[in-house]
């Protein structure tokens, strides 16, 4: 357990996320296929391979090229709103720090985090309550906000942000979806849960599961 | 479902590959990319069209390459769209000077997608604006047109872009009437059966034995009426309906009828609807000037079909009677 | 099954008039009979080509109606030849004064009901002869091709018949060179669904979860192996192996390639087998003119493909690059 | 029960027949499907009410001229293997007589149905053995010829020919195809009867009831 990361735990940290999601490949389409199109878990799949094997061939210097480099590998390989959704997220928070920094705390984190939140925001017009992965990530980053105010290490505030995130996908399940393909599904989004907030849940999972 | 396929994860690129080496005479790969091209490429003296989307739709959109159509497709993983890089760079490949216009069905992820190559490849000093289609009825209300979803109107909006491009067009009046030609398209589909992603096998959707649903999405998106399944002439009247009073199209009116299916419904079945459709339009004195059939946007093996009506003026006929030569669309 | 339908004893009636009603800028009905004809039948100054067959095939027979391909052609129920009475009837709408050839499938019912028809014509006076298309290589040995049924080289050997027919052949030279087309085409197909009889609803067989079976007939009637599901490229070497050997085709020839859906398999998959057709041929060195790709020849809703390879000479290959204008074929 | 058999016998005798077909339409296509293309029972139920109502239109004025109309009725309208097959044979037995008999006796039956069997076989080229309709209509021949040389009446002799006709078909079980469609099936077509040896067995079935 750990004070700070470092590049070294980024590289461990996209593995895990990797392997999280090629796990749940199926269970993520199948949420998408009951009110979306099917496809968000194999999407999401190819993209995180692709990240990281771009992470293996450039071998970034610094965390904010890791988390750039890995963002835009996903924003370049999978298209659909996947990819430039959730290539934002990890390129934003590679953005948000800068290149000389050789490893972040808990404040840090918890800043990267809200920068990418409102980064992908601002792209796809999703506020919270549009049952998308927004709903997973904002309540995960107001989580980590308060944690990176406390005393508590990063594993620990991790696990609450991930545990936060679940709460939110779980919230999904309530909401009308506005945005994206269920959203033509209208009232009978209603009953499932979002597939791209479970998504967010899984990173952060795969994440603290790293740390 | 089962299927003819390889490595799962490989579709869409043997797929392109496929395609080009039957097509070689009309069309090629950008190497590299999931990317179809006219061969001829960059295109000199004229506005390129580049249009893409997700796979899984096939004769959509890689057959609507080729003369008198679009000189791109970029093409996205099965039900994905294609990522900016790969829009970009089939921006890059066809611009031969004059500019490139980019045409795709509005979905979340495409717009999200042809935006930021749009920026990216304004950044690098290309002329780029972009025309959604966007036809599906129901899809959204008519006083927000500009949420509805892009389906089968697509090659007849190509045809038209390709037509208008290939007769020398400016950039600005080339938008102008492929904005038209999407202002007068209007679609509306049926499913009967679902279908199944091939890269997992699992089926979008389920849908019971003796049930139909109106207004299904191309990727099994709910629609918005499951009924108990109506006979052929029923259906074809219910879609009618709803597209004719969508425009509305007038008594007078001249329109192509395209009648469009999703997969694994039959010629046979086209036919019948064909038939209803031409009574029924007769009846309302619309006349069709040409009536096009058969799998030109599909979701898989779904069954079920769609019908779209585009209404013609002056302008509008003569690009659409100039001659094509795509692998999906001749005239 | 589902499928959109009215009166299920009325398909295909209904089916020829939507037929007529969606392409009446090139063929028609002939009127109380289940007959789709060109429009300006009667053909004069030159031989008329008639075909046809069993209906739930579409769009084999009457998309390849047109010029430059039959003149008519005579439609039964579904899975059933036409009458001699239908055929007859044919055979008089488009005779001109220089005879007709009958150009068909090899099935027993229609063996027996072109023959008949044909006798009938003779005694009213028409001059009348016939070419049976017999290119499935899995319905018999080749030592007894004459046994073996036609399916998917039809539109080919149409296009071949219609195009020496409008060049002006002769009775007997035409009818030499539609026979040659048919022992130049060898097909084989590979079943993986069943199909149904939309007047029934009943499967015509059944096939297990991840099995396949090659040699399959266009109706169901059972193939020549059951195997264990392979993929496309499988698939396709052990379809081209057979093809192959059986002509046999040779390092040097040149080709016409037909990739038929016999309905609900997709484009996706079919370009995966062109692919995949295109390399494996080349390391033959046998040189493809065209390649075809699409709905040809269908059994309802049934998934698999079949594959034509049709070899070329100087004559074969003339009138295979003349243009025709047909609802389903068009060069 | 009646000697011989006029001309309004055979008018009822159709429509039995008609009957039974369109009853059995759905098995007879069930037994096409097992080794043929599962056509065979709405095709000669098209035939059979095509030949009836062409019969209430033209309303033949002898039993010769009444079999040849139904007959042609069934050739002209449903085509496939059925409808010559079927088809002739009951224009053969029509051809078999006179225009000016007005009535058939159990000899005359017994040599129509001979007529018939002879010019099905020389027009499809099938022989016992090959599992068509033959296998049932010629051991039915067979039969009647043997009724016809005893004293048994008409309703009789039509009873013994019928189980004559089931017995072939029934024997068509152990037969390879090599004929029609079901040919294609080789070996496999061992074990199924043969649909349009079922068909005659339905025919002559109805014709004893209506006798
Ligand atoms: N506007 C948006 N902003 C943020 N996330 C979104 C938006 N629209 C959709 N999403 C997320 O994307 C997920 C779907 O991703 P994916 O299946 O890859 O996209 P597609 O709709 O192209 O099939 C949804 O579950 C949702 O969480
Ligand atoms: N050569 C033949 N002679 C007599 N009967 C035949 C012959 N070939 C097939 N049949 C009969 O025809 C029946 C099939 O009829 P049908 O299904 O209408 O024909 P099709 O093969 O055109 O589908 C078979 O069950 C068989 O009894
Ligand atoms: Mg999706
Ligand atoms: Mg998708
Ligand atoms: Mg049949
Ligand atoms: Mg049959």
């Amino acid at each position: 357990m750990k004070g700070n990361l470092d590049i070294k735990d980024f590289k461990r940290i996209m593995q895990s996320i990797n392997n999280t999601i090629q796990d749940n490949r199926i269970v993520l389409c199948q949420l998408d296929s009951i009110i979306g199109d099917g496809d968000h878990g194999v999407t999401m799949a190819k993209g995180l391979e692709a990240a990281v094997e771009k992470l293996e061939i450039d071998n970034p210097a610094s965390i904010s090229g890791l988390l750039k480099t890995a963002g835009n590998a996903i924003t370049m390989t999978i298209g659909g709103v996947s990819g430039p959704i959730f290539g934002t997220f990890f390129s934003e928070m590679g953005k948000a720090i800068d290149a000389s920094k050789e490893s972040v705390d808990l404040k840090d984190l918890a800043a990267m985090f809200r920068v990418s939140l409102e980064k992908i925001m601002r792209l796809g017009g999703a506020k919270p309550g549009d049952k998308t992965m927004v709903d997973a990530l904002e309540p995960a980053v107001k989580d980590i906000e308060i944690s990176s105010t406390s005393t508590v290490d990063i594993k620990t505030a991790m696990e609450s942000m991930a545990k936060a995130a679940k709460k939110g996908a779980e919230s999904t399940k309530d909401m009308i979806s506005l945005k994206g393909k269920s959203s033509y599904s209208g009232e009978r989004s209603l009953g499932y849960e979002d597939a791209g907030a479970n998504t967010v849940y899984f990173i952060l999972s795969a994440f603290y599961e790293a740390v | 479902m089962k299927k003819l396929i390889n490595n799962p994860k490989d579709i869409v690129n043997e797929l392109i590959d496929g395609y080009a080496a039957a097509h070689s005479d009309i069309v090629k790969r950008v190497e590299g990319y999931t990317i179809t091209a006219r061969k001829d490429i960059p295109v000199k003296d004229r506005v390129a069209i580049v249009t893409g989307g997700g796979s899984g739709h096939e004769p959509l959109f890689e057959e609507y390459v080729g003369k008198g159509m679009a000189d791109a497709a970029a093409h996205g993983q099965i039900f994905a769209s294609p990522s900016s890089a790969i829009i970009l760079e089939a921006i890059k490949a066809v611009d031969g000077g004059k500019g490139v216009l980019l045409v795709y069905c509005n979905y979340a992820g495409d717009v999200l997608n042809f935006d930021m190559a749009q920026e990216m490849a304004i950044d690098e000093g290309h002329r780029v604006d972009q025309v959604r289609i966007n036809d599906d009825v129901s899809s959204g209300p008519k006083d927000r047109r500009e949420g509805r979803r892009g389906t089968t109107a697509a090659p007849i909006i190509l045809k038209i872009a390709g037509a208008a491009a290939e007769a020398g067009l400016d950039f600005d009046s080339l938008k102008k009437i492929i904005q038209k030609a999407v202002d007068n398209s209007r679609s509306l589909g049926v499913s009967l059966s679902a279908c199944t992603l091939p890269e997992t096998g699992l089926a979008t959707f389920s849908l019971e034995d003796g049930k139909m649903e109106f207004g299904m999405g191309l990727h099994g998106e709910a629609g918005i009426k499951k009924v108990d399944l109506l006979s052929a002439d029923d259906t074809t009247i219910t879609i009618l309906d709803l597209i004719i009073q969508d425009l509305p199209f007038n008594s007078g009116d001249e329109v192509v009828a395209l009648i469009n299916s999703y997969g694994s419904t039959t010629k046979m079945e086209m036919y019948l609807i064909a038939g209803k459709l031409h009574s029924y339009l007769r009846g309302k004195q619309i006349k069709i000037l040409s009536t096009e059939i058969g799998e030109f946007c599909t979701s898989q093996e779904m069954a079920g079909i769609s019908i779209t009506l585009f209404k013609l003026d002056a302008e509008l006929k003569k690009y659409y009677e100039m001659p094509c030569f795509a692998p999906g669309f001749r005239k």
